[in-house]
């Protein structure tokens, strides 16, 4: 369901799954579990679930399928697998570290590819997947003060996580709080639990980052404090003196975040996709590293904010004898190549890029041009309408898996995953399937199930886990991780480089661009809700139902637009706007936002599928159908905030189903708080 | 013999007021209506008799059937049988085809069930004080009220039923012995509430009855024989005669009921009103709503009498024994009720804007943004009830009697749908406000309990005396000219020895 | 007649204290709540009549303007008031205190006359509009331990009375005192958080009775003086 | 014993009032007499109502007994079922007071209703003395007589009376 990788118990009672808990002892989650994990079990229920192989008997575009038994399948799949070797094959996973993407990348690599993509890959999780350096990794519940950059944590993947941090960070010890200070261009669900929310200008956080940096060195020579960069510091941060008319944030308010992030310290900076969605993403990003190296530098570490580089080392360790692949491909350009005709053979594996992806990627001309798509997954989607053959998965919590990660403040880890029910239905594994096709083709990887290849990782891994006797054989040492369903990466000293020991250059950030119609068109916010997430679960009633933390809207898709705008525009809550853009037009009741600029609108992803079940299918507008390509440098990831968008009402309302009254949420005092 | 043969005088009053609406048929012509439409025919009345007028007027409702009666109870009955069904489809689906949401329980069934027992309040206070007070405009009115009072609660009473989830469990709420603890809690205002209008409605209906009892017998004597009336007459006359012995004790009970009516009436509006006072539920929670209910009650349930008496007059064409005289007390009585309640009125607002308790002022601003229509026709038709009352021409004009009366009750819903459904509609918790509309079902179940109580008056007019005959000739009995210098003045006698 | 009071000792005051400054309005405890009390979905249509039946609901309040805005999130689960307004008022005993110091709602009794909906001022009672159904193979998710409620009943929060009763059993069977921890409800469970905090007043020593001596402390509408055993705690430096 | 009952109708009150006199010569006692009257005429139109009916004693006593009932039953739960609901007391006296209010009222309503059937020696289908002529408007007058000899001096005097019509029957009240 989401990559983050939390360690869940399922309480079963004769045989059924009936609650997902959190596992106390688990790195990411520490015990909590965030909706989209309570509803594992409502998506391992799910009627709508596929129960055999599907083989396309309409054209393509109209989910038209019938059934097919299992050995057949595997056949067909077989023979194009044999068809497509040499570069001509591609997949596209949904979670970088999870088993079945060891076993397709192996797999292609065995075919003659490295075309395996990740959906939905932003550049911050590209970035720490690559990542050498302890940067990336500070911890959010010891630091004293913490400057989000457009990072919405708590309504992304890795929500309980950052919950959990966060928890620990305000009030893990009563009489030391925390600070959180959220930096954005809306204000998000996590900017909603800061203690102040720094409204910044679309794609200016680069900019805001380097001020602050600015600001921050200043207070430090100011005040005595010595460091032997400090005047290296100034020097490349110069020229950032036109950041306030640039993010339109006020001076003082950027001294500001300065003085709290030096008063408050340890403090670190958490960037996020405000940050890194614009074309200057990339430079923006350094530049948030910056000001985070420099924090570091500066920082009383004693509680540990930024994890030691042996410890990260660990996840080298467990990344390599695991299998998981160090780099992906770029879907842009796999995308691309594909649409071209190139690819005879395409595997999309629990993902849905037609659906999740920008429409300026091309996903659909990409599924089109491809000789034969197998997608695996449990539900038919938007995908599935391209695919030549469906392949029905297990429901996770059927299978066997294991993911090997880290966790967003730098502890490396490893999974193991055990099915808690017996399958409901003839389904397969993903993992299975593919090693049955490819052993058939000739493509084996010396495994023959799912199973098997996670006992050979642990063979390989269990002397570099913790916990773990060294005694124990591949097996015992399997039953011993599962037992506690993870073990943490042992740390060894490495020589691998923690953080910027370099002298620090001075990071440049260009001016966003955006693809509009006019100059005077609205930013246009795609982002991901808390309730849903990126839209792989929009089909799960109980998610639909619960209300989106910020809008309290439920059972659809809204526009954000803020009240004086709307007033202006004579836009009443409830009345359905027609939002255009280059690549296209989607059309979503307005919902008067107080939370956003006058100069934005937001929208959230994963909804407007054209397939995934009654509950999913037509829901709202997909945002990412009309969001478009500029891409952006320096790292796989999609400019998705780069466009701007006209707003005009259609004439037609559209009441939006609210949990709260949007008036009493203005009253709360009434409860004296 | 001649003197009583002819039709009664007009009261002087009432010849300044303009006179009867209907002049008094004479003998001839009401053989001639009887050989025409017998609609007599069966019927055993002498009219050579002395005052037969008046047994042939009272009964003849009872006995004489037009066709457009037969459409109008049709009608009624379809429109029950609608809203009946519309109750067995709410049943049978759930309480959910009400328009009613959380957090707001209560909807227009409340409203209307606190609706019909307020007009029941009148039935019975009017015609218990009158009777204590000996009024003599009393007497054509009484039957009328008390059968208002019986009804309107038989309709009231239903709303609870209607209006709970579980209406097959509802006897967890009588206090059955039984195995299983299921016992009812006093605690509860709605125990309290079920009790006094259990209560009421035995009360009421003992009070009819014991009205109705000699006139009963009256009918079953006159019932023609083999008439199918006749059995169920004479089983109900209880084989009244009318000896003294009878008279006397009957007399002494009726005075006994009548105080006990009169105290148990406004006990039982107090408790409605409790029913949302003693919740914490702002705007509900408040100490006027005692007196408030019971004034309103009594307010509506004279505008009630009124215009079922003016629809008696009209429909059975009784305008020689209710006559304007009547219906002129009534509305006097009503324009106090009218002052009193927009006294009321003026209490409830005057606290609420100036104490400028944000619940209740949010509350108060909510009503007069989403209900501005509703707010004006209810305190509209306080306001012109009282001014139009005030006008001599007005009380003695039927018509604008009953428009009037009819206004004052439409005002009156309103009012109740307006005390229930905002303060629920805005809570204390902002975060739930929402908004109520009834639904389909709820107002095709209000609307039938409406007809329901029209074809209960209906039906009873043709089943019992709607008139109340003995009370008449009562009044006839005591009653006597006497010439003041050139003056013939119509005086009472009182023969009770006063103390 | 003393078998109403056995379902209790006595022993215990199960409290949840609610962490203002630590909840973050991700609604995970909504859907916890959903998964472990067998809570309907209602579907597009009811919901948008607002007749979803979830048992605790996150609200939000915004505070200021654009872009100075302060947001709140108040997580509210059933009071469980001392004084409940909700109890006196049930005609049928449907909803009463139990010694636990739980506001106990007896399905089977409830004949729903929804009073108890209208005299709490929290909003946190739920009732069954319909007869709502789990489309097949749903059904298997439905937790044994909590009863799936017939059409027409009230239905609220109930501090996951079959967790309690799980530890307290668990407890009696080892022929100890139920330990802090050992019980916590779905929605304490599973929030990221940790703002949500649930235990046992009597037992001074429980993380719940240390804080709800907390200087921020402070519940809900207590002018009512309903005696809530929700404590939030204040948000804020 | 059994009786003769001779019953008169006439057409105006004034006649049998003048009755009163020859039928005591007779004698007749006033206890053997009574009026039968669409409507009820005053006290000593006629005659005096001999009998004492405390029907308002019924009436009290109906309603003490409905004030312990009441006490009975929502005390009684009260103290039985002791369960707490909403930090009410155990005993709770609202409650009561409320229950006892209505339960006397209702007492004392019953209680006059059906003393008032006791006392009128209601419901009596039994064929009395009687004539549906009464219904409309005579005045009957009905005189129970210890013989024969009785019956024929009394139906004597009420024809001296202007009697519309006489009727005869037996073992009347």
């Amino acid at each position: 369901m989401c990559n983050a990788g939390c360690g869940i118990m399922v309480r079963t009672v004769m045989g059924r799954a009936k609650k997902v808990e959190g596992n106390p002892a688990h790195p990411v989650n520490g015990g909590g579990v965030c909706a989209l994990g309570q509803a594992a079990v409502h998506q391992l229920y799910h009627p709508e679930r596929l129960k055999l192989p599907l083989l396309r008997s309409g054209p393509r575009g109209t989910n038209a399928f019938k059934e097919v038994s299992w050995p057949d399948a595997l056949a067909r799949l077989a023979d194009n697998m044999k068809k497509a070797e040499g570069g001509a094959s591609y997949a596209v996973v949904s979670n970088p570290h999870d088993a079945v993407t060891v076993i397709a990348s192996k797999t292609l690599k065995k075919m003659g590819s490295d075309n395996l993509a990740v959906q939905g890959l932003s550049a911050v999780e590209g970035r720490r997947l690559a990542a050498a350096s302890a940067l990336h990794f500070p911890d959010m519940a010891k630091a004293g003060c913490v400057l989000m950059l457009g990072s919405d944590v708590f309504a992304g993947e890795a929500a309980a996580h950052y919950g959990d941090r966060f928890g620990r960070m305000r009030r893990g010890n009563e009489s030391k709080r925390g600070m959180m200070i959220y930096a954005g261009t809306r204000l998000s669900l996590t900017a909603a639990s800061a203690d102040r929310f720094v409204a910044a200008k679309e794609g200016s956080l680069g900019v805001l980052a380097l001020a602050v940096a600015r600001e921050y060195v200043s207070l430090l020579k100011g005040r005595g404090t010595v460091n032997p960069k400090t005047a290296a510091w100034e020097k490349a941060l110069a020229g950032n003196a036109d950041a306030s008319s640039k993010t339109g944030v006020p001076e003082d308010a950027i001294k500001k975040i300065a003085r709290d992030l030096y008063e408050h310290g340890p403090s670190a900076v958490i960037a996020g996709d405000d940050l890194t969605a614009h074309t200057n993403g990339a430079q923006a990003l350094a530049a948030a590293d910056f000001l985070n190296s420099i924090l570091r530098e500066t920082a009383d570490d004693k509680d540990g904010v930024w994890p030691p580089a042996e410890k990260l080392s660990g996840y080298e360790t467990i990344r390599k004898s695991t299998g998981v692949p160090e780099k992906f491909a770029p879907l842009g350009p796999l995308l691309a190549s594909a649409a071209n005709g190139k690819m005879k053979l395409g595997l999309i594996i629990d993902s849905d890029p037609v659906q999740a992806l920008p429409a300026g990627l091309n996903a659909r001309k990409a599924l089109e041009a491809t000789g034969f798509v197998a997608v695996f997954g449990c539900f038919l989607n938007d995908t599935t309408r391209y695919a030549d053959l469906v392949l029905p998965d297990h429901q996770f919590l059927e299978a066997w898996s294991a993911q090997a990660a880290v966790t967003p403040h730098g502890t490396p880890f490893f999974n193991a995953q055990q099915p808690v029910v017996r399958p409901l239905y003839g389904t397969m594994q993903s993992g299975d399937a593919i090693l049955k096709a490819a052993t058939m083709a000739g493509f084996g990887i010396g495994v023959d199930t799912q199973e098997a290849l996670l006992l050979g990782m642990v063979g390989d891994l269990r002397r570099n886990l913790e916990g773990v006797p060294p005694a124990l054989d591949g097996k015992k040492a399997w039953e011993h991780v599962l037992q506690r369903g993870f073990a943490v990466a042992s740390a060894k000293p490495s020589s691998a480089p923690g953080g910027s020991a370099k002298n620090p250059e001075a990071p440049r950030v260009d001016d966003p661009l955006f693809t509009g119609l006019a100059p005077d068109d609205f930013f246009l916010h795609p982002y991901t809700a808390a309730n849903i997430g990126d839209g792989r679960v929009s089909n799960i009633s109980w998610l639909l139902e619960m209300p989106e933390p910020m809008t309290s809207v439920k059972w659809g898709s809204w526009v954000e637009i803020n009240p004086k705008t709307a007033a202006r525009l004579g836009i009443a809550d409830g009345d359905v706007l027609k939002v255009e853009t280059k690549f296209g037009s989607a059309e979503a009741p307005a919902c008067i936002y107080p939370g956003i600029g006058p100069d934005t609108i937001a929208m959230p992803v994963g909804f407007g599928h054209l397939d995934f079940g009654k509950h999913a299918r037509g829901r709202g507008a997909n945002v990412m159908s009309i969001v478009g390509d500029v891409e952006g440098k320096g790292f796989d990831y999609t400019a998705f905030r780069s466009v701007k968008a006209t707003v005009t009402k259609t004439g037609k309302r559209m009441e939006l189903i609210r949990e709260g009254n949007p008036k009493g949420d203005y009253e709360g005092e009434v409860f004296q708080l | 013999m001649d003197e009583q043969e002819r039709p009664p005088q007009h009261q002087e009053g009432e010849r300044r007021m303009g006179g009867p609406r209907t002049e008094m048929p004479s003998l001839e012509e009401l053989r001639g209506i009887a050989a025409r439409k017998g609609q007599l025919k069966g019927l055993d009345i002498d009219l050579t008799m002395p005052e037969a007028w008046l047994n042939q007027y009272s009964l003849s409702p009872m006995f004489y059937t037009t066709r457009a009666y037969f459409v109008f109870t049709l009608a009624l009955s379809s429109v029950v049988a609608w809203g009946a069904a519309c109750w067995g489809y709410q049943i049978y689906v759930g309480m959910g085809v009400a328009g009613l949401r959380p957090p707001i329980f209560w909807g227009i069934y409340i409203s209307t069930f606190v609706f019909w027992v307020g007009l029941s309040h009148s039935g019975t206070i009017v015609s218990s004080l009158l009777r204590l007070t000996k009024a003599n405009w009393r007497r054509p009115v009484l039957r009328g009220a008390e059968a208002m009072t019986a009804f309107s609660l038989m309709v009231a009473s239903l709303f609870p039923l209607i209006h709970i989830g579980r209406i097959w469990r509802v006897y967890y709420m009588f206090p059955l012995p039984n195995q299983r603890f299921l016992w009812p809690n006093y605690r509860s205002p709605l125990a309290w509430d079920m009790l006094a209008i259990s209560v009421y409605l035995t009360a009421s209906m003992i009070f009819l009855y014991t009205g109705l009892l000699p006139d009963v017998a009256l009918a079953r004597d006159l019932c023609p024989r083999g008439n199918w009336r006749k059995k169920y007459l004479t089983v109900l006359s209880l084989g009244w005669r009318g000896t003294h012995r009878q008279w006397h004790v009957y007399e002494k009970a009726s005075t006994l009921l009548a105080v006990g009516v009169l105290l148990i009436a406004p006990s039982v509006h107090t408790i409605v009103a409790w029913d949302f006072s003693m919740s914490i539920t702002p705007g509900w929670h408040t100490t006027i709503f005692g007196p408030y209910f019971v004034v309103g009650a009594i307010y509506s349930g004279v505008a009630g009498v009124i215009s079922l008496m003016i629809l008696l007059r009209w429909i059975f064409g009784l305008g020689q024994i209710i006559r304007t005289v009547h219906l002129y007390n009534l509305a006097k009585l009503e324009l106090v009720m009218a002052v009193t309640w927009a006294y009321f009125y003026f209490v409830e607002f005057m606290t609420a804007w100036y104490a400028h308790n944000p619940v209740e002022f949010r509350i108060w601003e909510y009503q007069w943004e989403r209900f501005p229509h509703l707010m004006i026709v209810m305190l509209g038709g306080t306001a012109l009830a009282i001014l139009m009352l005030s006008f001599h021409k007005v009380r003695t004009s039927p018509r604008l009697l009953f428009l009037i009366t009819v206004l004052i009750n439409v005002g009156m819903y309103i009012e109740r749908y307006l005390i229930v459904i905002p303060v629920l509609t805005h809570r204390d918790n902002a975060y739930t406000w929402t908004d109520y509309t009834p639904s389909f079902v709820e107002i095709s179940v209000a609307v039938g309990a409406l007809a329901f109580f029209l074809l209960l008056y209906a039906v009873f007019s043709k089943l019992l005396p709607v008139v109340t005959v003995a009370d008449i000739r009562e009044g006839k009995i005591i009653t006597g000219d006497v010439r003041i210098g050139n003056r013939e003045v119509r005086v009472y006698a009182d023969v009770e020895e006063p103390l | 007649m003393k078998s109403f009071n056995s379902n209790g000792d006595g022993k215990h005051k199960w409290t949840m204290v609610v962490d203002l400054d630590r909840c973050n309005g991700c609604g995970a405890c909504t859907v916890a709540c959903q998964a472990e009390n067998n809570i309907a979905v209602v579907g597009e249509k009811l919901a948008s009549e607002k007749r979803t039946m979830s048992w605790l609901r996150v609200e939000r309040y915004f505070e200021g303007e654009w872009p100075d805005l302060r947001v709140i999130f108040l997580p509210m689960p059933c009071q469980q008031c001392g004084n409940a307004p909700c109890e006196p008022v049930c005609p049928v005993f449907a909803t009463y205190r139990n010694p636990d110091g739980l506001n106990a709602m007896v399905y089977n009794r409830c004949v729903g006359v929804r009073f108890c909906g209208n005299n709490c001022p929290y909003g946190v009672r739920k009732f069954n509009w319909f007869r709502y159904k789990w489309e097949k193979p749903l059904q298997e998710q439905l937790n044994p331990d909590v009863s799936v409620r017939e059409v027409g009943v009230m239905e609220k929060c109930t501090f996951c009375m079959q967790r309690i009763r799980r530890g307290k059993d668990a407890a009696k069977d080892e022929a100890r005192d139920v330990r802090d921890g050992e019980v916590v409800t779905a929605c304490a469970q599973s929030c990221p958080t940790g703002a949500i905090i649930f235990g046992d007043v009597k037992d001074p020593e429980s993380r719940a009775a240390k804080l709800v001596k907390s200087k921020r402390r402070f519940r809900l509408l207590n002018e009512h003086g309903t005696e809530p055993s929700v404590v939030y705690l204040k948000g804020g430096a | 014993m059994s009786h003769i009952t001779v019953l008169g109708l006439f057409n105006r009150i004034e006649e049998p009032a003048a009755m009163l006199t020859p039928l005591g010569e007779i004698p007749v006692a006033k206890e053997d007499m009574t009026l039968i009257s669409v409507a009820p005429y005053p006290d000593g139109a006629v005659l005096y109502d001999e009998h004492h009916s405390p029907l308002w004693a019924v009436a009290i006593v109906c309603g003490i007994v409905g004030f312990f009932a009441a006490i009975w039953l929502a005390g009684w739960t009260q103290w039985q079922i002791n369960l707490n609901v909403g930090g009410k007391s155990t005993w709770s006296v609202p409650p009561v007071a409320i229950t006892c209010y209505e339960f006397s009222l209702a007492g004392m309503v019953l209680g006059t209703f059906f003393g008032m059937l006791w006392y009128a020696e209601l419901p009596d289908w039994n064929e009395l003395a009687y004539d549906k002529d009464i219904s409309r408007s005579k005045v009957g007058f009905l005189v129970r007589c210890r013989d024969e000899a009785t019956a024929e001096m009394v139906e004597e005097i009420m024809k001296n009376n202007n009697v519309v019509r006489i009727k005869r029957g037996r073992d009347d009240y």
